[in-house]
C-alpha cells in the first residue's frame, strides 16, 4: 500500500493525474470508495481485504471524467471491468492510469495492450462460495429455481443499485428508461421485476466481469450477481469467450460461429 | 396523554391473539435469510428477538412500492373506468423503532398537505403502531440530532420499553388507548423505570437547527459536488428511507384495459428530473445528492415546520458506496455538536 | 387519434368460403382507430384498388390495412394504390387472411375470430407506423471486374461496350485465366487460344477498359454505386510505359530453370518473363523469389540489356484507390492437386497428372509443342488412363459436389490423345457421364465410337510403379465388379474443381458471403444467380460453383446485364425498411453510447462512427450511424443495442410493442 | 384445468423463411391448427428477447421463434447471431426456472410448408398439454398493493 501511496502522490504533486480513486475507511468496518483529490489526501487511502468494491464503475461517469486524468487503485476485478470498458470504446488507452495491485504487487497500465498482457497472467474464476451456490440452484428443479427467484425477486424494488453498482452498466440512458415503448414496466411488481432482471442479466451476458458488485449492492439482499454469473459462465462453456479478458472487443453476443451448438432449435 | 403499564412477555401472546381476534394483522419484523424484514406474524416468537432494525422502513404499509390508483376497461366507443379502493386491513405494525414511529408524521405532512391522499389516509386510518425503544444503536444512528431518541415515543401509538421480565408499555394515543382495551387485564399499572438507563446512548452528532440555518449559505458550495463523486445514483437510500415519499405514476395499458400505478421513486435518479427535451435541471449526481440533502433539512422545515429526517441512519446502513448522511452533513455545514 | 381503414378482401371464396368477411368488417368497425371497415370480393382487382383509393379520400384515412393474401404477393400493389390515393405507401400493412387463415383453417368461428385478430394486430402497428420515404442513393457509374479469365474478359467487354467504364483487375501478370491454358475445347475442339486472344487484345484496346494486372483488391468500403476499392499494384519492377515488349531481358536472363506456372510446372521460364507469348498485356515481370539480384545482390543483366531502361529495380507496390459503382466477381477457379491422393501415390509419381497438365501436353504452345511426351522420360505413351471424379462426388476424401467439366473434358483429352497417339490406347474410368450441355453427349459418343476410347464405369483404387509402366487397378462395375489391372504409361486425374486460393479472404474483403467449399454464394440459387446478398456485387463464373466456358461467359452476360442496368439510373431507389439511430437534442444527442458492440452483429458493416463536435471541434460523443445505402434492413443490431438507440424503420419498437400488445 | 382450454401461441417468423413457408402451406392448403398468432419481422436476428418475454405477459402459452436455417438466411447471418441470442436467453430462462418447453425455436425454410403446419401443431398439442401457463400469470399483478 505504501508502494501505491507513494506512486500516487507524485502524480498528484507532478499535476499528472487530478484524483486518486481508491478505498478509504467507512462506517464501521466498512471501506468505501475515495477520491484523493490532493498530494495531502492521499494517506487516508487504504487497501485491506475489506476493500470490495469494483471501482470501475466511476471512470465513465462524467462527473469523474470532467476531474481530469484519473489514478485508480484497481484490484483485479476492476482491472478487467477497465478493460472491458476499453473494449466497448468507453476508455481510451491513456486515459486512466491504473495501479494494478494483486496482492503484494503494483504495476502502473495505461493501456488496454497492457492490462490484457496483464491479466493474461491470471486465470479468472469464480469464488468457492458462489460456485456452490450456483451449484444449489443448477441442484434445484426447474420448478424450484422458478420459486426461488420469485421469492428473492419480490422483494425487489428497483432501486437499481446492482445496474448503477455495475460497471458495466455505464449507459446515459438505460434500458429501463426508455419508454417509447416502455418494454420493461417501471413498476417493481412480479412480471416487472422478473423482466428487469431477465433484461439486466441479458445486457451483461457476454459482458459481466464476475466482481459480484451488483449482489453485494442489494439493498435486500438479493443474489442477482448469480444470475449475471450463470449467463457469463454458460457464455464462456459454449463460447469459450471471457468478458475482461481482451483489448479487442470479443462479444459473445455479436459474434458466432456456423457451428455453434443448436440441438434445441426444432 | 401517556399512561404507562408494565406488559410482561408471557402476556404479548395473549395480546397478539387479542389482536388478532379484533380482526387486525400484525406486521413485525422478523429475521428472514440473515436480514430483518417487515412482515405478518402471527405470535410473538416470530419476531425476531434481537435486532437493530429493519432494512427498509416500516412506510410501505401506509405507501407501498407498487400500489393501484384505478384501472379501466375499454369497450368499443367507450372506456369503462373504476377507481381503485384502497385495500386498507386494519394492522398494528408491532416493534417498529421510535425513529420510524415517528416518520409516519413526515409523510403525513406531504400526503395531507395540500391534497389528502385517500390511499395513504384510508391506510393510516386502520393502523396501530407499537413501537420498540432501541436497546442499541450503531454508527449510522443519530436519532438525538433530529429531535428524536431511541425511547422517544412521537408516533407510536403505544411505545413499549424492555425492562427486566418484559416492557414498560406507555399508552400514548387513542389508537393505543384502544388496543390496551382490547386486553385491559395484561397492562399492569406500573412506572418509574428510567428508560434512559436501559435503552441505548446515541450521542447527538450535531446541530440541526444551525443546519437548517446554514443550509440556504451553501448551496453553490462545492461540497455536495464532492461528496457525490462517490455516490452511484441508485435509488437504495430513498427506498429504505422511512420518509422518502417520492412516488412516480406509470400508466400500463392495452388496447382492451389498463391500470394507474404509483411507484416508489428516488430523487437520486438521473431520470427523475430529466425533461423530455433532454435538458436535466439536476444534471450531475452532486446536484441531486444536494436535493436529497436539502429537502429533508431545509425545505421540510420551511414548508411543513419538521424535519424530513428521523435519523434512523437506513440509508447510511443501505448504501452500496457508504454515503454517511449524518458524517456528511457534519463536514458540509460545520456543525459538528 | 388514427383515421385507418381496413379492407377486408374476400378473394373469391379463397377467403369468403372459410372466414366470415362480412362479419370480420363488422368487427373492425369496433377497433379503436378505425373510421372505415368494407369486405369486397376481389380488393386487388381495379375496382377493389379504386374502392380503396376513394376511401382513402372520402374518409380522410391516415393508414390503411388490406385484409387479403400474403403481403409478400401483394404488399406492394396496395401500397402502390394507397401511395397514388395521397396517403404514404408505408402507411398500408397487409394482413394475411388467405395464406395464414383461411387456407390453412376450417371454417368456423374461431377462425373468422383469428382472421380478426390478425387484423387488430396490423391495425395496432398501423397507427405507429412512420411516413417512409426511398432511400436514393448516387451511382458511380464505374464498374470494377475481379479476375481476368474469359468470365472476366466477358463482363468488362459487355459492361464498356454498353458505354460504362470498367476496371478489369487481374492479380497474375496477364489477363487470359484458365482458358488461355487449354489446348482445345469440348464440344468443338476448336483451338481455345484462338478464340480467346482476340478478346483478350479487345479488352486490353478497348478505350473504356482500364486492364490492372499483376494487381490485387486490397480493401473495399462503401456501399452500391458509391465503394471505394482500394487495388494494390504489385511491382513489376519495370516501367511498363517504356517496356515494349521486345522480349531480349527474358532471352539474357541467366535464370532459366524455373518451373513454369502457365505450363503447370511441365516446363521452365526465367525469373523475368511473361506467363505466354500472347499474353496481355504483353510486358515482363521480375519473379522476386527466383531472381539471382534480389537472392544475392549481383546480376541485373536484365537492366543492362533493355534497349529502352524501362527496368526500375527499386519499383515499390503502390496502393490505388477508386471509387467504383459495381463490382463484379470473376475470380474463377482451381484444380485439386494430384498429390491429395494416397492411393494415387501422392503425386509423387511424375506421370500421374492432372487434366490441366494434360492440356499443357496437348497443347500447340505448351513445353511438348503439342507432341504428345510424358512427363518422367518424354516417351510417347502408349496407354493413358484417365480417372474421371477424382476427389469430386467423395465425401470421405474430396469434396462432394460434382465438379462438372469433367466429364466433357475427360472425354476431350482421350480424343485429342487419340488424334495424337492413333495407336495408343486410351481408357476411362468413370462413375456417370454426366454430359447434359448442347452437343455434350454426342461428343462424348464420338470419343467412344468414333476414337474407341475404352470407358470403363469403376472406380481406380489403386496405381502403383513396375517397370517404367503405371499399373492401374480398378474395377469394372458393370461387368460385376470384376476387377480390371491396365498397365498405363500415363494417367490423368479429373481432378476437383476447387474454390480459388484465398477466395475467403477475398469474399470478406467484399463482405460478400461464400459456402463452405469457399465458392461465393449468390442471392438467391434460382431467381438472383449473378447477385450476391451484397447490394452491387456480382459473380460471374467459376468462384461461384464449377462452370465450363459458355456458361461462365452467359453468366458474365447476365453479370453484365445487371451492372449496366444499375448503371442507367443517375441514383438508385432502395426500400427505407433500413436501421436508424436516434438523434436527440443536446445535451443527450443520442441514446447510443457509442459501445459499437452492434457492428459485429452487422452481416453488412454498414454501422460506421459519427462524432459530435461541439463548435470548438472537440469531440464531444462518438456515436453509431447507420448506412443507409448498406444497410438491408435485417434489424439484428435492433435487438442488440442495449439502449434501444437503434430501430429499424418499418420493424420499430413501437410498432412491434403496439402488435404484441394486441395479444 | 378448463375442459376447453385452448392454448394461446404467438409466433415470431423471419419474412424471407418461415413466414412465407407459412405461405407454402397456406398455397398448399396444408390445414393446421388454428391457435397461432403470426408476428412477422425481416430475420430472426431483428427478434429481441423482450418479445417473447412480452408475448408471455400478454398471456400467451406458448411462444414460438422461427426462421431460416443456417446458411440460408437472406441476410447471411442474422439467424446466427439470433441463434446465440437464443442459446444465452434460454440458458438465463432455464436459471430463472421459467418452463421452456413454452418456448420453441425452429428454422422452417420457405420450402418447408408441411414443415409450419407440423411444427405448429406439435406446439399446439404440447402447449395444450401443459395446460395454461398459470406459474407466470400469477407473478402478472403480483407485487400491487
Amino acid at each position: 500500500m505504501e508502494a501505491v501511496n507513494q506512486r500516487a502522490k507524485e502524480l498528484l504533486e507532478k499535476g499528472e493525474i487530478k484524483a486518486v480513486l481508491g478505498y478509504a475507511k467507512g462506517t464501521g468496518h466498512v471501506r468505501r470508495p475515495h477520491f484523493a483529490r490532493k498530494a495531502g489526501q492521499v494517506d487516508q487511502l487504504v487497501l485491506d481485504a475489506a476493500c470490495l468494491q469494483n471501482l470501475a464503475v466511476y471512470v465513465t461517469k462524467h462527473e469523474v471524467k470532467k476531474l481530469g486524468k484519473v489514478a485508480v487503485i484497481a484490484l483485479p476485478a476492476t482491472q478487467r471491468a477497465i478493460l472491458q470498458l476499453m473494449a466497448e470504446r468507453q476508455l481510451r488507452d491513456g486515459e486512466l492510469v491504473i495501479l494494478a495491485v494483486d496482492g503484494e504487487a503494483v504495476k502502473e497500465l495505461d493501456s488496454a495492450a497492457a492490462l490484457e498482457e496483464h491479466l493474461a497472467l491470471k486465470a479468472q474464476g469464480l469464488d468457492a462460495k458462489d460456485k456452490a451456490l450456483l451449484a444449489e440452484l443448477d441442484a434445484m428443479s426447474r420448478e424450484q429455481r422458478w420459486v426461488y427467484w420469485q421469492n428473492e425477486l419480490s422483494r425487489c424494488m428497483k432501486c437499481y443499485a446492482c445496474r448503477n453498482s455495475c460497471p458495466m452498466c455505464y449507459c446515459g440512458t438505460c434500458t429501463m428508461d426508455c419508454n417509447r415503448p416502455q418494454w420493461v414496466p417501471v413498476a417493481s411488481h412480479g412480471i416487472g421485476n422478473l423482466e428487469y432482471h431477465a433484461v439486466r442479466t441479458m445486457h451483461l451476458a457476454g459482458r459481466c466481469v464476475e466482481c459480484g458488485e451488483c449482489g453485494r449492492a442489494c439493498p435486500v439482499g438479493i443474489p442477482v450477481h448469480l444470475l449475471t454469473f450463470a449467463a457469463e459462465e454458460s457464455i464462456h462453456e459454449q463460447f469459450g469467450q471471457r468478458a475482461g479478458a481482451k483489448a479487442k472487443l470479443d462479444y459473445a453476443l455479436s459474434t458466432f460461429k456456423t457451428d455453434d451448438k443448436e440441438s434445441f432449435i426444432r | 396523554m401517556a399512561n404507562t403499564y408494565n406488559l410482561s412477555h408471557e402476556s404479548l401472546n395473549s395480546l397478539f391473539g387479542a389482536l388478532r381476534k379484533d380482526g387486525r394483522r400484525i406486521m413485525a419484523p422478523v429475521e428472514a435469510g440473515g436480514r430483518t424484514e417487515l412482515a405478518e406474524v402471527e405470535t410473538p416468537a416470530q419476531v425476531a428477538s434481537d435486532y437493530l432494525q429493519t432494512i427498509l422502513s416500516a412506510k410501505e404499509v401506509a405507501f407501498p412500492k407498487v400500489e393501484r390508483l384505478l384501472s379501466y376497461t375499454i369497450a368499443p366507443g367507450q372506456v369503462d373506468l373504476k377507481d381503485t379502493e384502497p385495500k386498507a386491513v386494519p394492522t398494528v405494525l408491532f416493534g417498529v423503532r421510535p425513529c420510524e414511529a415517528k416518520a409516519f408524521g413526515a409523510l403525513d405532512a406531504v400526503f395531507n398537505w395540500d391534497y389528502r391522499d385517500k390511499f395513504f389516509n384510508a391506510r393510516i386510518e386502520q393502523l396501530a403502531v407499537i413501537g420498540l425503544s432501541c436497546t442499541k444503536a450503531d454508527e449510522a444512528c443519530f436519532c438525538t440530532s433530529v429531535g428524536g431518541g431511541p425511547a422517544d415515543a412521537t408516533g407510536s401509538d403505544i411505545l413499549l420499553t424492555p425492562k427486566e421480565g418484559g416492557y414498560l408499555a406507555e399508552v400514548c394515543t387513542e389508537k393505543g388507548a384502544a388496543i390496551l382495551n382490547l386486553a385491559p387485564d395484561l397492562f399492569k399499572p406500573g412506572n418509574g423505570v428510567d428508560k434512559a438507563a436501559i435503552t441505548a446512548k446515541v450521542e447527538q452528532a450535531f446541530d440541526q437547527p444551525a443546519l437548517t440555518t446554514k443550509l440556504p449559505g451553501i448551496f453553490e458550495s462545492e461540497v455536495w459536488t464532492d461528496q457525490a463523486l462517490r455516490c452511484i445514483g441508485c435509488g437504495a437510500c430513498a427506498f429504505v428511507c422511512p420518509t422518502c415519499v417520492c412516488f412516480d405514476i406509470q400508466e400500463e395499458a392495452d388496447p382492451k384495459k389498463g391500470e394507474r400505478l404509483r411507484c416508489w421513486d428516488s430523487c437520486g435518479f438521473h431520470l427523475f428530473t430529466l425533461h423530455a427535451s433532454g435538458h436535466n435541471p439536476r444534471e450531475v449526481q452532486g446536484a441531486r445528492w444536494r436535493q436529497r440533502v436539502y429537502h429533508k433539512f431545509s425545505y421540510y422545515p420551511e414548508r411543513y415546520d419538521m424535519l424530513g429526517c428521523v435519523g434512523c441512519g437506513k440509508c447510511t446502513r443501505a448504501c452500496p458506496v457508504d454515503m454517511n448522511l449524518k458524517e456528511h452533513l457534519i463536514e458540509a455545514a460545520g456543525v459538528k455538536a | 387519434m388514427s383515421r385507418i381503414g381496413v379492407f377486408t378482401c374476400h378473394c373469391g371464396e379463397n377467403i369468403g368460403a372459410t372466414v366470415d368477411c362480412v362479419k370480420v368488417a363488422e368487427m373492425c368497425k369496433d377497433i379503436p382507430g378505425v373510421v372505415h371497415s368494407v369486405e369486397y370480393k376481389y380488393m386487388c382487382s381495379d375496382p377493389g384498388q379504386r374502392q380503396m383509393q376513394e376511401a382513402i379520400k372520402e374518409h380522410q384515412l391516415d393508414g390503411v390495412v388490406v385484409a387479403a393474401c400474403s403481403p409478400r404477393m401483394h404488399e406492394p400493389t396496395f401500397r402502390r394504390a394507397a401511395g397514388d390515393a395521397g396517403i404514404n405507401p408505408y402507411m398500408c400493412e397487409m394482413a394475411n387472411l388467405r395464406e395464414h387463415c383461411s387456407w390453412v383453417h376450417e371454417k368456423g368461428d374461431a377462425t373468422t375470430q383469428k382472421a380478426a385478430d390478425l387484423i387488430r394486430v396490423l391495425v395496432e402497428k398501423v397507427k405507429h407506423n412512420e411516413p417512409l420515404h426511398p432511400i436514393k442513393v448516387p451511382v458511380t457509374r464505374t464498374a470494377m471486374v475481379i479476375g481476368g479469365g474469359v468470365g472476366g474478359i466477358q463482363v468488362a467487354l459487355d459492361i464498356a461496350n454498353g458505354g460504362h467504364k470498367v476496371v478489369l483487375v487481374e492479380k497474375s501478370p496477364s489477363i487470359g485465366g484458365h482458358m488461355s491454358q487449354l489446348s482445345e475445347t469440348f464440344p468443338t475442339l476448336d483451338c481455345s487460344q484462338c478464340i480467346l486472344t482476340p478478346r483478350m487484345v479487345e479488352a486490353a484496346q478497348h478505350p473504356n477498359i482500364t486492364l490492372m494486372t499483376y494487381s490485387e483488391v486490397e480493401k473495399v468500403d462503401g456501399f452500391i454505386g458509391n465503394f471505394k476499392v482500394t487495388v494494390r499494384k504489385k511491382a513489376r519492377k519495370l516501367d511498363e510505359k517504356l517496356c515494349t515488349g521486345c522480349g531480349l531481358c527474358i532471352q539474357k536472363c541467366p535464370n532459366k530453370k524455373i518451373s513454369d506456372e502457365f505450363n503447370e510446372g511441365l516446363g521452365t521460364r526465367t525469373a523475368i518473363y511473361v506467363p505466354f507469348p500472347q499474353a496481355v498485356p504483353n510486358k515482363p515481370v521480375i519473379d522476386l523469389q527466383n531472381c539471382t539480384y534480389y537472392k544475392t545482390g549481383k546480376c541485373k543483366v536484365c537492366e543492362k540489356m533493355c534497349p529502352t531502361n524501362a527496368i526500375r529495380f527499386d519499383q515499390e507496390d503502390e496502393l490505388v484507390t477508386l471509387d467504383i459503382g459495381a463490382i463484379v466477381l470473376a475470380t474463377g477457379f482451381k484444380l485439386m492437386k494430384t498429390d491429395a491422393f494416397p492411393e494415387y501415390g501422392y503425386g509423387k509419381h511424375k506421370d500421374i497428372i492432372d487434366g490441366m497438365q494434360f492440356e499443357r501436353l496437348a497443347s500447340a504452345s505448351g513445353p511438348t509443342s503439342g507432341v504428345m511426351k510424358r512427363p518422367s522420360d518424354g516417351k510417347e505413351p502408349e496407354t493413358v488412363v484417365f480417372i474421371a471424379c477424382s476427389g469430386s462426388r467423395d465425401r470421405a476424401k474430396g469434396v462432394p459436389y460434382c465438379s462438372k467439366i469433367c466429364c466433357m473434358y475427360t472425354a476431350k483429352h482421350a480424343m485429342l490423345y487419340k488424334h495424337k497417339v492413333h495407336s495408343g490406347k486410351a481408357y476411362v474410368f468413370y462413375m456417370d457421364i454426366r454430359a447434359a450441355g448442347k452437343d455434350y453427349d454426342e461428343f462424348v459418343r464420338r470419343a467412344i465410337e468414333e476414337d474407341e476410347v475404352k470407358y470403363i464405369r469403376g472406380r481406380v483404387s489403386k496405381i502403383y510403379e513396375e517397370d517404367g509402366k503405371l499399373i492401374v487397378m480398378g474395377a469394372d462395375t458393370l461387368m460385376g465388379g470384376e476387377p480390371v489391372v491396365i498397365k498405363a504409361d500415363m494417367v490423368v486425374l479429373a481432378t476437383a474443381v476447387q474454390s480459388n486460393d484465398r477466395s475467403e479472404e477475398l469474399a470478406q474483403t467484399l463482405h460478400v458471403s461464400y459456402d463452405s467449399y469457399g465458392f461465393f454464394a449468390e442471392a438467391h440459387p434460382k431467381l438472383r444467380p449473378v447477385e450476391t446478398n451484397t447490394a452491387g456485387i456480382f459473380l460471374a463464373g467459376a468462384c461461384q460453383a464449377p462452370r465450363d466456358i459458355p456458361e461462365t461467359v452467359a453468366q458474365a452476360s447476365g453479370a453484365a446485364a445487371k451492372v449496366v442496368g444499375l448503371f442507367s439510373n443517375d441514383e438508385l431507389t432502395r426500400e427505407p425498411i433500413v436501421a436508424v439511430v436516434n438523434r436527440q437534442a443536446a445535451p443527450v444527442y443520442s441514446t447510443c453510447v457509442g459501445c459499437f458492440l452492434c457492428q459485429g452483429a452487422c452481416p453488412y458493416q454498414a454501422i460506421e462512427q459519427e462524432e459530435i463536435k461541439a463548435r470548438s471541434g472537440e469531440v464531444i460523443m462518438t456515436l453509431a450511424r447507420i448506412n443507409p445505402g448498406l444497410c438491408q434492413g435485417c434489424g439484428t443490431c435492433v435487438a442488440t443495442c442495449r439502449t434501444k438507440a437503434i430501430d429499424l424503420q418499418g420493424f420499430s419498437n413501437e410498432q412491434i410493442y403496439a402488435e404484441l400488445m394486441t395479444l | 384445468m378448463d375442459e376447453k382450454f385452448e392454448p394461446k401461441i404467438t409466433a415470431f417468423v423471419c419474412n424471407w423463411c418461415t413466414y412465407a413457408g407459412a405461405d407454402l402451406t397456406g398455397t398448399s392448403r396444408i390445414k393446421y391448427q388454428s391457435n397461432v398468432r403470426v408476428l412477422r419481422v425481416p430475420c430472426t436476428g431483428r427478434i429481441d428477447y423482450m418479445m417473447v418475454l412480452k408475448a408471455l405477459h400478454k398471456g400467451a402459452d406458448g411462444v414460438i421463434v422461427s426462421g431460416c436455417h443456417p446458411n440460408d438466411c437472406h441476410y447471411t447471418s442474422g439467424n446466427y447471431h439470433a441463434r446465440r441470442r437464443w442459446m444465452v436467453f434460454k440458458k438465463m430462462m432455464e436459471v430463472m426456472g421459467v418452463d421452456m418447453r413454452r418456448i420453441t425455436f425452429s428454422w422452417v425454410s420457405a420450402a418447408e410448408g408441411a414443415r409450419w403446419a407440423q411444427l405448429v401443431n406439435e406446439v399446439t398439442d404440447q402447449v395444450r398439454a401443459l395446460g395454461p401457463y398459470a406459474e407466470f400469470r400469477q407473478i402478472i399483478g403480483a407485487g400491487i398493493e
